[in-house]
């Protein structure tokens, strides 16, 4: 049955197309977001009603049980996963989505004769299957499936190339003559580079790597957009493609490194790998109530998050105090650092979940220059983004990377386990400092007992 | 559509999404990541249209495969950039607070 | 080009339109009002379209008629704009200056 | 001869839209501005080179002889003309284009069978006639060759009412049997509508109508680019239509009135006329010695201009004025208010002729904070754009429209010529302020004599 002509047909695609464009710009607010996704949500349903209505579909029941599956495989999960659990599950979603692609242009070849259109396909069967395992690998990794240290031996640059040379083969044999076996063959040498590409990452460069992946699936689907000749596809591939070019750009830029840096400097032999060197030099370290007493008779505190407070779930207890030290008149404000964390806008989300209202969340660019005016910049589980170092030593791998400006406020007290560095396993110079106080143990730990000693006052 | 019609689109795609993500404010770049994740699991009509083309079973069986991953990729795109986005809250939703101490 | 594709390419370009002047800083909302004056002068490419394909000489006179007025406006309308933004200038245009009084 | 087959000529003309695009993307900065107009030109020289190498033209003296004419007649114009007739000029341009697209769309209908295109054409043939005929008008109140006040008379709407009518029934003709003299009824009957939407609006409100009239040119040209399947001119058209649209409702917004209001306002018995009634209340005026010395030794002088200073064609000696202070080591901004003067940015043109650099240029929301740390709000020639009844006296015309925040500074010093109010014809409460101090004259003139006595301290 097909109850749409071609024109309704298109018209339709591109009503979607144009819905999921508005769910972006929803997006440009945190007001306007949810409805965003909403928007976004309603134009996938208009385009697959829309497929079911236009095209002369065998096979309908087997279609609706296939979607059936996916859908109970994937609600529940997406239900019920933790919040620290997000990057994974964005791999696993970019992974399957890539797949996906692969395998709709590798049923495509049958049917086309254009070797433009067979061009496409080689694409997407590649860069599908690239993105296919490199999530795979990236979920294996944060999901501690495997170790989360960059997988380097001998060799792997040559090996890299030689599937490379194999795929531009395969590539081309699929279109000049439009075979199977080569494009299958084509499929898993996307495979094999998918792997490779992602092994030699070390753990914490992996939000990046899933970002780059999430712009590979967006043209693999864009591309199959152009085998299929189908709008929808090809608009929303290719903003996916830039949003995940963009987001990468953004990270890359905040963390002062270069996008190739980071996916080739481990073959080079090393990905920031996260030293964990502990230091033995004298710090002033304090207890909870004495943390209470500066934090309880400021005027203005900010709160710096960082990883630490993601890995010790610890925002609610962040929240609380924030709560507790207005309720004293104390005004208080959290500063985001873009990288901050694990993910782009990583803290943002975390004390979401924490119902810390968005207004309290201040960007790194429009609290930079409150820090002179505050009292207390309390660091919690953050350490790069707020290291000195970035500044002023042009050695260093983080120099040129903008930080949160926590030296200029009057005290500083920092929450951390141990003297260990950050992700970018560097000394943080700020921690010897005569303003800084250390409270040291879990952040979730050392939070509770503030918030205590705070209402104790 | 013509290959003209095609490229035209694409190009114009291509400012159409770096123009709207680059106004993305930064708060929301989980979600923007999520969210757009979602976006490409519209594969699914792809896959949809193979399917409903097969009549080989072993072709069958892989569009099928296809359909399950892209729906996977779908809806579970969406319900995890719902649950985040709902998190995200003004002050009270409301005005109420706006007075309460800061 | 079917009509789909050229609804589609509309679209887009509103898309396009709406997001990019809307970037565009008020300090030059004069500029921007005779540059996108001056850009659809384009039409010019109809006149002179229309004018290569006429053979009666009526017909010809009109169409000529169209590419004098289309030329006016193209041309006119990039030199103008071009005079405006020239007299848009930094400090000294260099950094000679950024450490004068201000 | 056709040395372009058709995809090579789709791909030229693609090129060119997207040179468009970038055009308009380096507005967003002072310092790509230029450049981005060159692009534009070049994308421009680009889709006319192609149209000659792409079709099989004949009659090429004739078309290379008129491209002479027009150009011969628009350079020197457009190299000469005064800054302050850029609204002028703009409108008699728009006009120009608004015209061209009329008589393609009046030559393509024997060209074509589709009723979709005919559709098209007589859209295009309306909107550019009204486009036309609407900026001739407007050119003619701005160059003073007729009365600027509303030209209104009963039976006004009526008429407008009957034109469009005919225009409807002109226009499902041109549409169902694609008649030429309908079509040519349909273009007079545009000429006839611009000319009456125009008429009754008042002279200062004139440049909200250029904007639109602009955005109308935009739609024709993106039509004329529907009906010969020309992408370069759907693109481009439409880019215009997005702009002058956006810039139409940023100017009515910043006047606190709607597009509506403006144009319709007037059929029902007003457009803002700008009253001259002079008040008799007593107020404090000085002489150039005293601003002198107010000025001179002041730590923090903002100027605002407006409309006067424009006027009075004071620009250089302000940008005097504003170095001559600085000479002195006091620090000197300019306020632009985004609707003082007659145009949208008038302010930024003015001063940039003047040489002020951009920087010292603050638009409204960046400075609006800073009056209060001013010691003298020197106000040049402005009047609605500081007047407080925008925020205070919710009947007043102007009720609504965010102002400059003058009455923050220590002192206020106003140059104008008497005690007439401004476009919006209502009184300045400001000017009857214990801290205000007037200075009756020319703007210039004052602004020399000023200038003399802060040289002469
Ligand atoms: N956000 C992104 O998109 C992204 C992506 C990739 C990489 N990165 C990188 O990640 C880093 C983020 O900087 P950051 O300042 O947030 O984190 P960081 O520099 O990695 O520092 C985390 C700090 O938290 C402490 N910590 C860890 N677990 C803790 C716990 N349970 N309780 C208390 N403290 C704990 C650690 O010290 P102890 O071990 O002593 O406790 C460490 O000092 C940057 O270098 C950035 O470039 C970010
Ligand atoms: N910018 C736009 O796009 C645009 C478009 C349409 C309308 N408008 C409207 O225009 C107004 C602009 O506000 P504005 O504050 O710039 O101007 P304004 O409110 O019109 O005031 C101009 C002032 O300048 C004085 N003046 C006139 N000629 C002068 C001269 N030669 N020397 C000294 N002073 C002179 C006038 O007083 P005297 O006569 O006593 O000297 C008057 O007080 C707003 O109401 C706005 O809504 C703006």
């Amino acid at each position: 049955m097909s109850l749409l002509g071609p024109t309704w047909t298109a018209l339709l695609y591109l009503a979607a197309a144009v819905l999921f464009i508005m769910a972006l710009m929803g997006l440009n607010s945190p007001r306007t977001a949810r409805r965003g996704n909403l928007v976004g949500a309603a134009g996938a349903v208009l385009g697959v009603a829309t497929a079911f209505l236009s095209a002369r579909l065998e096979n309908i029941p087997w279609i609706l049980a296939a979607i059936a599956v996916g859908t109970a495989v994937a609600a529940p999960v997406a239900r019920r996963v933790k919040m620290t659990q997000m990057p994974q599950l964005v791999a696993a979603f970019n992974g399957v989505g890539g797949g996906a692609a692969a395998l709709v242009a590798l049923l495509e070849l049958a049917h086309t004769d254009d070797a433009w259109v067979r061009l496409a396909i080689a694409f997407t069967l590649l860069v599908g299957a690239v993105s296919f395992a490199g999530s795979a690998v990236t979920f294996a990794k944060l999901q501690e499936l495997m170790t989360t240290r960059p997988v380097v031996f001998p060799g792997l640059p040559v090996i890299m190339a030689g599937v490379l040379l194999a795929a531009v083969g395969a590539g081309v044999a699929v279109v000049l003559a439009g075979w199977l076996p080569q494009a299958v063959l084509l499929l898993v040498l996307g495979l094999a580079a998918g792997v490779l590409l992602v092994l030699p990452v070390g753990g914490a460069d992996v939000p990046i790597v899933i970002s780059l992946l999430n712009a590979f699936t967006g043209l693999a689907v864009a591309a199959s957009g152009l085998v299929l000749g189908n709008v929808l596809l090809l608009v929303a591939g290719t903003l996916v493609g830039a949003s995940g070019t963009i987001l990468t750009r953004a990270m890359a830029a905040a963390m002062g490194r270069s996008v190739a840096g980071i996916l080739f400097g481990a073959f080079r032999g090393g990905s920031t790998a996260g030293s964990t060197a502990v230091s033995e030099r004298p710090v002033r370290s304090s207890n909870a109530e004495d943390v209470a007493v500066l934090l309880g008779y400021a005027q203005r505190v900010i709160i710096v998050p960082g990883y630490g407070l993601a890995v010790a779930q610890g925002q609610h207890t962040a929240a609380e105090l924030a709560k507790a030290l207005q309720m004293r008149g104390i005004q208080v404000d959290f500063a985001i650092h873009p990288v901050a964390g694990r993910m782009p806008g990583h803290m943002n989300v975390l004390l979401a979940e924490a119902n810390v209202p968005y207004e309290e969340l201040k960007e790194m660019t429009e609290i930079n220059s409150e820090f002179k005016t505050a009292d207390v910049a309390l660091v919690v589980g953050a350490n790069d983004v707020v290291n000195p170092a970035a500044k002023t030593s042009s050695g260093s791998p983080i120099y040129g990377m903008p930080i949160l400006e926590v030296a200029d406020a009057r005290q500083v007290v920092f929450l951390k386990r141990s003297m260990r560095p950050g992700f970018a396993g560097i000394e943080n110079e700020l921690l010897y400092e005569p303003r800084t106080t250390l409270l040291f143990g879990d952040a979730k730990d050392s939070l509770t007992k503030v918030l205590g000693a705070v209402k104790a006052l | 559509m013509d290959g003209i019609s095609l490229l035209t689109i694409t190009v114009l795609a291509v400012f159409v999404g770096f123009e709207v993500v680059s106004k993305v404010s930064s708060t929301l770049h989980t979600p923007l990541m999520s969210g757009a994740n979602a976006i490409h699991g519209i594969i699914l009509v792809g896959a949809i249209i193979v399917a409903g083309q097969a009549s080989d079973p072993w072709v069958l069986a892989v569009a099928l495969l296809a359909v399950v991953l892209a729906t996977a990729n779908l809806v579970g795109g969406f319900v995890v950039t719902d649950r985040m986005l709902e998190m995200f809250r003004g002050r009270s939703s409301g005005r109420s607070d706006r007075e309460g101490p800061r």
